[in-house]
């Protein structure tokens, strides 16, 4: 550190420069991303009242075990989002892994390992290829991963002639439908809850780490990252990767939960996106937290249920789906506006756009 | 459009319309060929004719999503909104003739209609285009797949007619849908509407700030592109003679139409973009398909096709180099021809 | 909309006052404020202000970064609602609930942010909103005449209607802004910092038209951080400071120091500090110059050469456009050099990205902060650790205890270290920017028009940051556009144009030897006074120029 | 619909009001019509299913007679299903027999994607472009599609419709088995006769609106009701983790004692989701789709698989091949249609070995070239 500035007693600055814990909890409550953890309470209420059996722990872990998959493409789906992205392969992705699954390892214990490695491998490979044609060739990511979705699906489809051998070897798919027996109150923990679990954990903690940090100022603006010496495509694309990774992961989860089937997967990406904007992680990034797009998630599966338990005819869920969406996001989107009432620009949807060009000329990042 | 071009700078590239329709023009010269080697020829009146129909109910979608994406939205509800304007249209014309007007007007006032309300909510709830137009698209199909089984309705001969005849090999449909697309370009370029669509797509705080009201372009591109599907709609119940509760989603023309913009050199955040384009995008896809059906290759394969294409045309475009500066010097260090840019800003000096 | 198209008809005659009736002698203020108050969130922003602005009166607004004078002119312009007060427009309460309110009824404002379309052309950009019809059609010919009559009655003879904003340069790029506000044809015109972006000759041009709207009767208000304007325009100065007035008074009475004082509320001893001596404790100066630059060049630039010791501050001068960003984004990586050599304390290094140039320590504080320096929506204390996280994480912790000592010492005003950028002003931006680079100890410092819009006590504190650098044996290369700042600071003066280096001159350089070697041009009078002095300028820019435009024919 | 008599325009009728947007499925005649046919005996050998048909108006086609090697021109609504899928390799491997035996010379294919509006142009394309000797159609829907089939009949060549009908008798004939109510009838009543009154039964649906489904929904319903067992349907899109969510919440609120489904398509997963739930699993209905067969049998569960032929893709070709000879046809081609019970689950198991799971135990392809390979590496051009 320079000598420049040698200020007296830094601890004590810190501790009058930073607000308290408290008082950051609040202030984060008061904001969308908290805001969905306080639907989300509000929704399981209603669902217990509907049907209290629900709220008994056995049937409540399972439920959160078979939330899991959505929730962790949610959390996938959310770097790239918060990266100013958009994933609309993750949905073809989770098929060409449960596909994938299904027709490679067969019966075989032997191969689970191995065809495990594969699909791991199968999924960055995607995410790179995501990630580069979007940094690089500097295509929209809505483009490049819309594509991805149609050639992807394609593939897979034309591979095994619509459909799979069959599922895969038992030990495979206890991943997603086994858990560990016999415990005390809960009778069993679902190993879907301790993946998820895992997984949120890891991505809450890579958020706080500087490429989590990083990843974010790039969302928020690209050109004053690439001028911080932020590889800003490498950044992306690394979020790509682990979008389709996550999607690996439920679609691994999934296909223990739900067998093989090439329907598995369908319409997952506007699923997760869906969640992770209810989670009030904003649309052209630099916005939101990733534990907010699992509980977006979670908002989503429980209306479901709910509205199952209601008996609200199966034909009308889309139309109430939708609506919750419009309200919540409109919801949110009037908190960040009291939140920065009166100025004139609210800078993560629009910055001086020739300025912003201007140095996407000089230095290969892409300015949304 | 393009007025980059216009300042006769020496340095702009190709624009990107004229690079949509260098890519339309390669792939029916690959077209030809290939359609050539399986015995048929790619120019008869017969595939003119059918490649054409293949443009028109798109080309009405893709219409109006420019419009929409120009202003920096999306809108993801059009199948939805076509099918219910079939439905509308085939209902209300219940095979008699005279009911042909009412049925129209009514079809294209509900999608107008549903198209004020994604106006307003991304307007006025400051709600984004993709997630209003998602929410919407899925309130409709709710409301359509618990209303409707099946098809509805039936359309009289005479609407019949626009659906299934044409002038010479081109339908009545494309010239429809062309007069759209010249009205709209009418709209975008000579009209202070779409002056305001324009601007508000490239900046919204420039816009406001110059004194433009944000809602009314927003409103009126949402507005227009429902209508757009709502036409989309009443065509399909001409050419199917019923309504029917999945003739949109059916043809998935939600992603299609946005790829379509999107190969038409359209800019996805907005601002910067044409109809002309457009127009040549859904060429290229009604082209490609039509290749692809006549070499009979297996469906599965035509989305990896269309997929591959997609991301290949965009990313044509997007390697040109974005020309904002003049170039003062070669590589060699010799000094350039200067822009306007520069040299005027030295004759301001004075 | 088609009778503000036939005014301008005659404000083609814009010195001619009696073509527009708006002077009315002796009469009431045409604008008047009272007990304006305006608070964002709790905060407030500008309490209980009032003014007077008479017809044909230039009105200074001057204070400190986050004084709230932009926010007082986006309440008058109707961008922000006031929380209370009063406006009276003519005698008349007026309340603007958006910016179209505001110029219908005559008030147009330059505003501080870039506020043009880059796709559009410049004749759109000024009509944008109100483009002149015919029938329902917008009449296209009729607009691009207009505007270039508008731009002609202005001075401006280059700048064509259909050009597109982009292929502008930044100086013209303002000029457009200051038409558009003017082709509103508003009696009350309201200027925020117009001439940030602009050098000499522009600034001579804005001169011109500020006081030919004064003749016409039209009354301006006009914020600058740049004193010198301020005097040589205005005839009454209202000071700002944390959202009260100050004081108002002619400017007659008052003068540099005396402005400062108030701005300020303490003396300030010397503008631009004295050089600080060495650490005696660090290893004597090696001769081999920290940066030297040898034929360098690129798509901008060429044949670059110049060297920077230790401890030595070097400016750079020129006009808009001259290439003095891209000199430092190419020694910067950001827009790399494609020919020459670069050496970093004798090795060879040509950055090509600015990944490459961070490792090796060199830091760009850029030009434009929003758009450049700053992710608005994230904390100050993300941005301030933007460099590291991204370049060294491996120190971030250890950098992490530091910022808020760093922030205390440069006086970062701030609620807390969660607080987003977004929300603090200019200064307190920039100082968030200087922060972060410092945290990565740089041995080369560019600063790219580091006092831009920034109020006194900021640019004091980048100033002495800059000897305190020199001291550390840091190389400092210094941008500006602000002649006096640069002859203040540098230990040399490089000066640039057309993206060649013109020449170099020994500190304390007079701003005339500069502005000659910027425009090739003989002495030519110093650019307070009127048109004759430029005009000799331009005489003999012209031969000179060959090099250049010579090819154009 | 599979089911010739929805020929009356129910789109006429209904748009007359609009209330009737709720359009009724339930048809009374179809009905009794199909209850029947599902004991009616076939003529014709009972080792060739697909070229069975139930006695009736037969269509002379000896004008339509002609020599030599012919062109079949094919619209296929899509193969976006494992039946449709599986149905398409038959075709294809039935299509290789007649080429060697030069009845037919090439066949021009395309396909629609469950797009209505595509499959139109596609028809339209193949009688202007096509230079085809006869046409195969499989509607992608019923009503939309009819104006398409009669400018294909206007052609004069031969018109071979299966599957799904059109609102028009111009083809030359019309394939496809007995249909949905059958179905529905089979289904349902097994499922009655296993359970008490007041038991409960979970509907698995596929999609609303396609008129194939809903006469199997159409006809259970009917029973259902009448036999007082409480049903309850959702739809699912065929995909199984949809299922089993729904299945799950079904349990958690309650019991469950049977499983109706109108498509075997994902039967495992609700399966799974009893065991899951560690509750008895359910008297269920599926269909001859090898995943719930081979389910059915390694769980032992009380069931019944209800069959919508799928050999009946052999059959248009095989139709073509009598017509160019000129022997008459049945003017609509009534095929077999018949559950597989307990009992004959294992006979279908091993009959079809190997196969993968969204292959269908009565493809009826057993004789042709490349069986079993073609079936089990699903291979299509
Ligand atoms: N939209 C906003 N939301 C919250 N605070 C704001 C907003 N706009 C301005 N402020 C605050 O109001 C104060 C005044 O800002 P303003 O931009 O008016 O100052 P200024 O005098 O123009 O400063 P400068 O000379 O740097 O432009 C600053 O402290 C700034 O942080
Ligand atoms: N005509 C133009 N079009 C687009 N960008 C421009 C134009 N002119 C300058 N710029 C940008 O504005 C900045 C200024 O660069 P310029 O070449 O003018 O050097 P400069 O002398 O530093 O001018 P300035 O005083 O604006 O810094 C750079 O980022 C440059 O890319
Ligand atoms: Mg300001
Ligand atoms: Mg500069």
């Amino acid at each position: 550190m320079s000598r420049t500035l040698t200020p007296s007693d830094r601890s004590a600055v810190l501790q009058q420069n930073r607000a308290g814990r408290g008082e950051r909890f609040l202030r984060a409550l008061r904001t969308p991303g908290g805001a969905v953890f306080v639907l989300l309470v509000a929704l399981l209420a209603a669902i217990i009242a509907v049907n209290p059996s629900f709220g008994e722990p056995n049937s409540f872990i399972r439920f959160i075990g078979r939330t899991a998959p959505i929730a962790i493409a949610a959390i996938g789906q959310y770097f790239v989002i918060v990266s100013g992205e958009f994933d609309l392969s993750m949905g073809s992705v989770v098929t060409m892994q449960v596909i994938t699954a299904g027709n490679l390892i067969g019966d075989d214990d032997a191969k689970v390992i191995p065809v495990l490695l594969l699909m791991f491998v199968l999924g960055a490979f995607i995410g790179l290829v995501n990630g580069l044609v979007t940094t690089l060739l500097r295509v929209p990511s809505f483009i490049v991963t819309l594509g991805m979705m149609l050639a992807l699906l394609g593939l897979v489809l034309f591979w095994t002639g619509g459909a799979a051998q069959g599922n895969p070897a038992d030990s495979f798919r206890q991943i997603g439908r086994g858990g560990i027996e016999g415990v005390p109150v809960l009778e069993v923990i679902p190993y879907p809850v301790i993946i998820l679990a895992a997984v949120a954990a890891l991505a809450f903690w890579l958020m706080r780490r500087p490429y989590g940090r990083t990843l974010i100022a790039a969302g928020d603006n690209p050109t004053a990252a690439a001028l911080t010496g932020a590889p800003v495509w490498w950044i992306k694309t690394r979020a790509f990767m682990l979008s389709s990774l996550a999607a690996t992961v439920s679609g691994i989860l999934l296909v223990g939960y739900a067998g093989v089937h090439p329907s598995v997967g369908r319409g997952y990406e506007f699923t997760a996106i869906t969640a992770v904007v209810l989670g009030g992680v904003v649309l052209g990034g630099g916005r939101g937290w990733v534990l907010s797009a699992a509980a977006g998630a979670f908002a989503l599966e429980s209306l479901f249920t709910l509205l199952n338990f209601v008996g609200v005819q199966s034909t009308w869920r889309d139309s109430v789906q939708g609506a919750i969406i419009i309200v919540a996001v409109a919801a949110a989107a009037k908190t960040w506006q009291r939140k920065r009432k009166g100025t004139a620009a609210p800078a993560q949807e629009v910055q001086p756009p020739n300025k912003a060009e201007q140095s996407e000329h000089h230095n290969g990042t892409t300015a949304r | 459009m393009n007025k980059t071009r216009g300042d006769g700078s020496i340095f702009s590239r190709l624009s990107s319309t004229h690079i949509v329709y260098l890519v339309a023009l390669l792939t029916l010269a690959v077209g030809s060929v290939l359609v050539a080697t399986a015995g048929r020829s790619f120019f008869s009146p017969g595939n003119i004719s059918s490649i054409l129909t293949g443009t028109s109910v798109l080309g009405f979608i893709a219409i109006g999503q420019t419009l929409v994406i120009l202003i920096g939205s999306l809108d993801l509800s059009v199948p939805y909104v076509t099918s219910l304007a079939s439905l509308i249209a085939a209902g209300v014309m219940a095979n008699n003739s005279a009911n042909v007007l009412a049925g129209v007007l009514l079809a294209l006032g509900v999608s107008a209609l549903i198209g004020l309300f994604n106006g307003l909510i991304v307007s006025g709830l400051k709600v984004h285009g993709f997630i209003a137009t998602l929410g919407m698209g899925l309130i409709i199909s709710g409301y359509l797949a618990t209303n409707f089984k099946g098809s509805f309705g039936q359309t009289p001969f005479s609407f019949r007619l626009v659906g299934a005849t044409g002038l010479g090999p081109v339908p009545i449909s494309t010239l429809i849908m062309l007069a759209c697309a010249g009205l709209a370009m009418l709209l975008l370029h000579r009209t202070r509407v779409g002056h305001q669509i324009y601007a508000v797509g490239g900046n919204p705080n420039v816009a406001r700030m110059s004194g433009i009201r944000i809602q009314t372009p927003v409103i009126t591109a949402h507005v227009i592109c429902s209508v757009m599907a709502g036409m989309a709609g009443l065509l399909l119940a001409s050419r199917l003679g019923v309504g029917s509760p999945t003739v949109g989603s059916q043809g998935g023309y939600d992603l299609l139409s946005i790829a379509a913009v999107v190969l038409g050199g359209t800019l996805l955040a907005g601002g910067k973009g044409s109809i002309t384009g457009t127009l040549g995008g859904v060429l290229i896809f009604a082209m490609m398909d039509n290749i692809m059906s006549v070499m009979q290759v297996n469906p599965f394969l035509k989305d990896v096709v269309r997929g591959i294409v997609i991301v290949v045309a965009v990313a044509v475009y997007a390697r040109r180099r974005i020309v904002n500066r003049p170039l003062r010097f070669g590589h060699d260090g010799h000094s350039r021809q200067e822009m306007p840019g520069t040299e005027e800003a030295r004759e301001v000096r004075a | 909309m088609g009778e503000i198209i036939s005014k301008h008809a005659g404000l083609g005659a814009l010195s001619s006052p009696t073509e527009t009736g708006s002077v009315r002698p002796g009469a009431g203020p045409v604008l008047e404020v009272r007990g304006l108050t305006k608070s964002f969130f709790g905060i407030p922003v500008l309490e209980d202000a009032a003014l007077k602005l008479h017809a044909g009166e230039v009105h200074g607004l001057v204070g400190e970064n986050g004084a709230g004078k932009s926010t007082l002119m986006k309440v008058l312009a109707g961008v922000y609602q006031r929380d209370a007060g009063t406006v009276l427009l003519d005698g008349k309460e007026v309340h603007f609930s958006h910016p179209t309110q505001a110029h219908e009824a005559g008030l147009s404002t330059v505003f501080q942010e870039f506020n043009l379309l880059p796709d559009r052309t410049v004749a759109e950009n000024i009509y944008l909103g109100r483009e002149p019809r015919k029938g329902l059609l917008v009449n296209k010919a009729r607009m691009n005449a207009t505007t270039a009559e508008l731009l002609e009655s202005l001075g401006i003879t280059s700048i064509k209607p259909t050009t597109a904003v982009r292929s502008l340069s930044v100086a013209e790029q303002q000029i457009v802004e200051i038409a558009k506000a003017i082709s509103y044809d508003a009696r009350i015109i309201s200027m925020d910092e117009p001439t940030a972006a602009l050098a000499g000759p522009e600034v001579e041009l804005l001169y011109q038209i500020v006081r030919r709207l004064q003749e016409r009767g039209t009354a301006i208000l006009y914020v600058s951080h740049r004193l010198r304007e301020i005097f040589d325009l205005c005839d009454t100065i209202t000071v700002l400071k944390d959202g009260r007035i100050v004081d108002t008074r002619p400017a007659a009475e008052l003068d540099d120091a005396a402005l400062v004082r108030l701005m300020v509320g303490r003396p300030i001893s010397a503008y631009f500090p004295d050089k600080l001596p060495r650490d005696e404790a660090d290893e004597p100066l090696t001769e081999t110059p920290l940066l030297a630059l040898d034929n360098a060049g690129n798509e901008q630039l060429d044949g670059i050469s110049l060297s920077i010791a230790p401890g030595e501050i070097v400016g750079v001068a020129g006009l808009q456009g001259s290439g003095r960003t891209e000199l430092v984004q190419g020694i910067f990586g950001a827009a790399p050099f494609t020919r020459g050599t670069m050496r970093l304390d004798g090795t060879e290094l040509l950055p090509k990205s600015p990944r490459q140039a961070i490792r090796a320590r060199i830091a760009l504080i850029t030009e434009d902060r929003k758009a450049e320096g700053l992710s608005l929506n994230q904390s100050i204390l993300d941005n301030a650790l933007g460099v590291i996280r991204s370049v060294f994480p491996r120190s971030t912790g250890a950098v992490k205890q530091d910022i808020p000592g760093v922030f205390s010492a440069l006086e970062v005003i701030a609620r807390d270290l969660d607080q987003e950028v977004q929300y603090l002003s200019g200064g307190n931006q920039q100082k968030v920017v200087l922060a972060k680079w410092l945290a990565i100890s740089p041995r080369v410092v560019l600063l790219d028009e580091p006092t831009r819009g920034i109020d006194v006590g900021a640019k004091i504190a980048v100033y002495r940051l800059m000897r305190q650098l020199a001291a550390e044996d840091k190389a400092v290369l210094m941008v500006s556009s602000e002649l006096p700042e640069v002859i203040g600071m540098s230990d040399r003066i490089i000066v640039m144009r057309d993206g060649r280096i013109a020449g170099e001159l020994p500190a304390g350089a007079t701003e005339e030897q500069i502005l000659q070697l910027g425009t090739g041009a003989r002495p030519a009078t110093n650019s307070t006074n009127n048109d004759d002095g430029a005009g000799g300028t331009n005489g003999s820019v012209r031969p000179e120029e060959s090099n250049g435009t010579g090819e154009n024919a | 619909t599979t089911d010739p008599s929805v020929t009356e325009d129910p789109a006429g009728s209904a748009a007359a009001s609009p209330e009737a947007t709720e359009q009724e499925w339930f048809d009374q005649a179809l009905y009794d019509e199909q209850f029947e046919q599902r004991t009616a005996d076939f003529v014709g050998d009972p080792e060739k299913p697909y070229l069975q048909y139930i006695a009736g108006e037969m269509k002379d086609t000896s004008d339509l007679a002609v020599e030599g090697a012919q062109k079949v021109c094919f619209a296929n609504a899509s193969i976006s299903n494992p039946w449709r899928q599986t149905g398409w390799i038959t075709m294809n491997q039935q299509l290789k027999v007649l080429q060697d035996s030069g009845v037919i010379s090439e066949m021009e294919t395309r396909d629609a994607k469950d797009n209505d509006n595509t499959q139109i142009a596609d028809i339209d394309y193949f009688i202007k472009e096509g230079n085809c000797d006869a046409f195969i159609i499989s509607p992608n829907s019923t009503a939309a599609l009819t104006p398409a089939v009669e400018r294909a009949c206007d052609t004069g060549k031969p018109v071979v419709v299966f599957d799904r009908g059109v609102e028009t008798d111009c083809a030359t004939t019309f394939i496809h088995p007995i249909g949905g109510f059958a179905w529905g009838i089979d289904s349902a009543t097994f499922l009655s006769e296993r359970l008490q009154e007041g038991d409960k039964v979970v509907a698995l649906r596929i999609l609303p609106g396609v008129d194939v489904l809903e006469h199997r929904w159409a006809a259970a319903e009917k029973i259902f009701t009448e036999n007082g067992i409480e049903a309850t349907d959702y739809f699912t899109g065929a995909d199984p983790t949809e299922i089993k969510k729904i299945i799950s919440d079904e349990l958690a609120t309650g019991d469950v004692q049977g499983i109706w489904m109108d498509a075997g398509d994902g039967a495992v997963a609700a399966i799974e989701a009893f065991e899951d739930a560690g509750k008895d699993l359910p008297v269920m209905t599926g269909e001859d789709e090898m995943s719930f067969l081979r389910k059915w049998k390694e769980t032992g569960i009380d069931a019944l698989a209800p069959v919508y032929s799928n050999f009946q893709w052999r059959t248009p070709l095989l139709a073509l091949e009598k017509i160019f000879k000129g022997e008459e046809v049945p003017a609509e081609w009534v095929l077999p249609q018949e559950p597989i019970p307990a009992d004959e689950l294992d006979q279908w198991l091993e009959l079809n070995e190997g196969m993968p799971d969204g292959h269908y135990a009565k493809f009826g392809g057993e004789d042709l070239p490349g069986y079993p390979e073609v079936w089990q590496e699903r291979q299509m051009p």
